[in-house]
């Protein structure tokens, strides 16, 4: 299929409505905005439920209700956005009410700044709210990945009845790339949820609840323990990730996201000197793709992990490596988009400092 | 032949370049108030609270101690911060987006406890800053960016009266809902700002000034133009006035 | 017919937004199509000095505070 | 061509320079080329400085932002300072000479001064300044042939700015002329 140039933004709401997105519930914020501009527009068309909510936090109870109620549902926003829908994604784990959420990432903290960053890791993978809960998150690094992942996690968050954070950027938000909006099959229809709370309990005979309270401790670990069985069923089935270069490197990168991208060149000129430098891309930061560091070759003597933060992602690196490897870090924040020069300038200081 | 200065630029305001866009009223309103902080000579002991929309850069351009909220909690945060300096000066500054949209509980709050602040509020339709989605003071018609065939009263309701609706929360001690479209009208929005600082002042309780304000970019209209339409869209919906003043008594403390 | 006042123009502040323009009561404000200020913006001028009666509207209705008004005393 | 072209277009919000640069990946898409655009979005809405990256390339493109850029297209002076040192040596620096004056150039690069603004309010509208600068650009690089970017003008200009269609191929070509 013929690829299209598309910004960010819009790209990711067109792929939300081909993967199934019935309803989208949202609120401006720099610079994910084009998104729910987009929606605004085109969910009428395809007779699909728009609304700009007051806040952040009504929009993620409209996600809880609406997803409640059997419907496939998106929201969006931006790391302050985002933390602002923690309590909701806490209820929505909580009573395994499946939906989408778009993160596009700007640096923090507080109001921050409006560049990308990568600075909401821990957010994303330990949860932002109360409660052993975990939702999926994949952390795409261009926009045909982005596109991809999108249209399927409408149905991974009903096969698994439970939220999926797509942890994008600003920079992925902002740019503009020729995408193929077909690569991957559309979604047509939503399996059927005989749990949701659809308003035919006399018709099914039995009633449905969307509840995550549980005042008897004995039930509520009960269902904390049913609810680890799924979370162990995804870290067995969804550990994502892609490897670059890693057959005889010394050097290994660990980078998602723009950061990965950006490494790509990074890798490119080092090897061109003669730097034997490879990549470990998590496209799944949760589960963290722990396989992705079982079989590196002998040779690899170091890990590097490369963030667009000062440090989140190598804290799992640390757990996964187990004394390994050395482990070393680059980092930039506050929405500083780092140059390809300046991973190779720390790789070559490495080596120098090994000598 | 000597001459007098009859009007310049004051120091309630910093000397900063404002960052507003060419034409948007919100420099009209600022300069107002900067003027009134600094001829009631509060300004050097005043402590203002900034909102997150266009005028978030506002810490930049009061000349006072500054604050700068989280959207929609400037009243939260001037709350606490009347309340632990109780003899100083507390105002917020805001948009529509800002205190009609995510921030509604806290300015309903904030007057429903009567706190004594002034708060000033700066209704242009729009969310200016983000791009020019709709806001709750979106006009019926009014094409927005998240309201491309314009705002459908089934969709998205009717646009909100602020004024109105805190008129009716019993805290509220001084509401009044002014424009700065012409001389004569920033003269009269100048005396509301006066009279809600003196509210505060003399501990009469929580006062608000919504002003009707132009987005010129995002409304796709020049600046003079934008005056134009504001005074004949905005004010037929939001009636210039006075909606409550309770100054009748001294409030007890 | 002597000006009862005048006005000062900070150059470099001016946006060309020309609101002012539209509320001399005497009109004697334009923009200046001939030149670019620091700002990138065209810059307000004054056609006729002679002819202002230093009312401040133009200040008043002024977003960047650029216009200082001076008024002569006899 | 040759694999890979990245080039950075700034100026001042208002100049039309994302525009630009959307052109160029827009005729890049059209044919089966990879490319990436990247706004640098800042606060302003007007006035401000604004900036676009548009890398081309017959291969994926890894890092989107431009850091050393090929070419580098200033509309105004601030530009010119902000972006002259990151363009390769025997790189490309196409000004526009009617708002940059007085300058000294780099010696290692190819520099082209076209006063674009004069131009364009020879041809009627100041608006059409970028698209004689993209013309400038196409006709200097070799990038794309005339027809590609009309073939995208055709595109944009619809509706409203229909009318705006031949005034800026008019202005594209005399861009090109400008540097033949």
């Amino acid at each position: 299929m013929a690829k299209v140039l598309m910004k960010g933004n819009e790209a990711m709401a067109l792929a939300a409505i081909k993967g199934g997105c019935d309803a989208f519930f949202g609120y401006p914020i720099t610079p994910q905005n084009e998104l729910p501009e987009y929606l605004s527009k085109h969910m009428k068309e395809h007779g699909r439920v728009f609304v700009q909510a007051e806040s952040e936090v009504a929009a993620i109870n409209m996600v809880y209700g609406a997803g409640g109620s059997g419907a496939r549902v998106l929201t969006s926003s931006s790391s302050p956005g985002i933390a602002l829908k923690q309590e909701g994604i806490s209820y929505l784990a909580g009573s395994e009410v499946p939906c989408v959420i778009i993160n596009v990432m700007r640096g923090g903290p507080g109001l921050g700044g409006i560049q990308p960053a990568q600075s909401d890791y821990m957010q994303i993978t330990r949860g932002g709210g109360n409660g052993d809960y975990h939702t999926l998150a994949f952390a795409p690094e261009n926009l045909q990945e982005t596109v991809d992942i999108i249209k399927e996690s409408f149905s991974l968050a009903d096969e698994y009845r439970n939220p999926v954070m797509i942890a994008a950027d600003g920079l992925l938000g902002q740019m503009m790339e020729p995408v193929d909006m077909e690569r991957t099959k559309n979604v047509e229809e939503a399996p059927d949820k005989p749990w949701a709370a659809t308003g035919e309990s006399g018709k099914r005979g039995y009633r449905n609840k969307i509840v995550s309270l549980f005042l008897d401790p004995n039930d509520l670990e009960d269902h904390n323990l049913k609810l680890q069985s799924k979370y162990n069923r995804m870290k067995r089935e969804q550990q994502r990730y892609e490897l670059i270069h890693t057959e005889d490197c010394e050097i290994v990168f660990v980078a998602y996201g723009s950061m990965a991208r950006i490494a790509r060149s990074a890798i490119d000129a080092l090897r061109s000197q003669g730097v034997k430098v490879g990549m470990i891309r998590p496209i799944s930061i949760w589960p963290f793709p722990k396989k992705a560091f079982d079989n590196l070759p002998k040779s690899v003597h170091t890990l590097l992990t490369l963030e667009m933060s000062l440090g989140q992602m190598i804290e799992d690196v640390q757990i996964v490596n187990q004394g390994r490897y050395t482990l070393d870090f680059f980092g930039r924040t506050g929405g500083v988009v780092p140059e390809p020069e300046e991973i190779v300038e720390k790789v070559l200081s490495m080596k120098e400092g090994a000598k | 032949m000597d001459a007098k200065t009859v009007y310049k630029p004051g120091k309630g305001l910093t000397n900063r370049n404002l960052s507003y866009c060419p034409g948007c009223t919100h420099g009209i309103i600022h300069k107002l108030v900067g003027e009134v902080l600094e001829e009631k000579n509060l300004i050097d002991n005043t402590i203002g609270v900034a909102s997150v929309g266009c005028s978030v850069m506002s810490y930049e351009f009061f000349n006072c101690d500054m604050h700068q909220a989280a959207h929609g909690r400037a009243p939260a945060v001037a709350t606490g911060v009347k309340r632990v300096k109780p003899d100083k000066t507390v105002f917020t500054y805001q948009g529509d987006g800002d205190l009609a949209s995510i921030g509604l509980a806290e300015i309903v709050h904030a007057a429903h406890r009567g706190e004594n602040i002034t708060v000033i509020f700066v209704n242009n339709a729009i969310y200016g800053m983000t791009g020019g989605q709709m806001a709750p003071t979106t006009l019926i018609g009014q094409k927005t960016t998240t309201s491309p065939f314009g705002r459908e009263k089934a969709q998205a309701g009717e646009p909100l009266r602020i004024s109105e609706l805190l008129a009716t929360v019993p805290g509220a001690t001084y509401l009044e809902r002014v424009s700065v479209h012409d001389p004569k009208h920033v003269k009269k929005a100048k005396k509301a700002i006066e009279k809600a600082f003196d509210v505060q002042e003399k501990k009469q309780g929580f006062s608000l000034i919504e002003f009707i304000s132009t987005c010129p970019v995002q409304w796709g209209i020049q600046p003079y133009e934008a005056t134009r339409w504001a005074v004949d869209n905005m004010i037929p919906y939001f009636p210039l006035g006075v909606f409550k003043d309770a100054t009748g008594g001294e409030k007890d403390e | 017919m002597a000006a009862k006042g005048r006005i000062i123009i900070e150059q470099d502040k001016c946006k060309g937004c020309d609101l002012c323009t539209h509320f001399c009561p005497v009109n004697i404000l334009q923009l200046d199509t001939s030149t670019t200020n620091a700002l990138g913006y065209t810059p307000l001028k004054v056609t006729d000095p002679d002819k202002c009666i230093a009312c401040s509207f133009c200040a008043m209705m002024c977003p960047d505070g650029v216009i200082t008004v001076e008024r002569f005393s006899k | 061509m040759n694999d890979s072209e990245r080039l950075v277009v700034a100026g001042f919000g208002g100049q039309g320079v994302m525009l630009m640069g959307q052109i160029l990946s827009q005729a890049a898409t059209d044919e089966g080329l990879e490319t990436v655009w990247i706004p640098s979005y800042g606060p302003e809405s007007r006035g401000g400085t604004a900036n676009c990256f548009v890398t081309i390339s017959k291969t994926p493109i890894n890092a989107p932002v431009v850091t050393v850029s090929d070419t580098l297209i200033a509309m105004n002076q601030p530009s010119l300072e902000k972006f002259e040192k990151k363009v390769k040596k025997g790189g490309r620096i196409l000004v526009n000479a009617s708002l940059i004056k007085e300058h000294t150039y780099r010696e290692d690069v190819e520099v082209l001064k076209i006063p674009v603004n004069a131009i364009a309010l020879e041809l009627g509208n100041l608006k059409v300044a970028n698209m004689i600068m993209l013309g400038a650009y196409i006709g200097a690089s070799g990038v794309f042939k005339p027809e590609a970017l009309e073939k995208v003008f055709a595109q944009k200009f619809t509706g409203k700015k229909a009318a705006l269609l031949n005034l800026n191929k008019k202005a594209l070509i005399r861009g090109i002329k400008e540097v033949s």
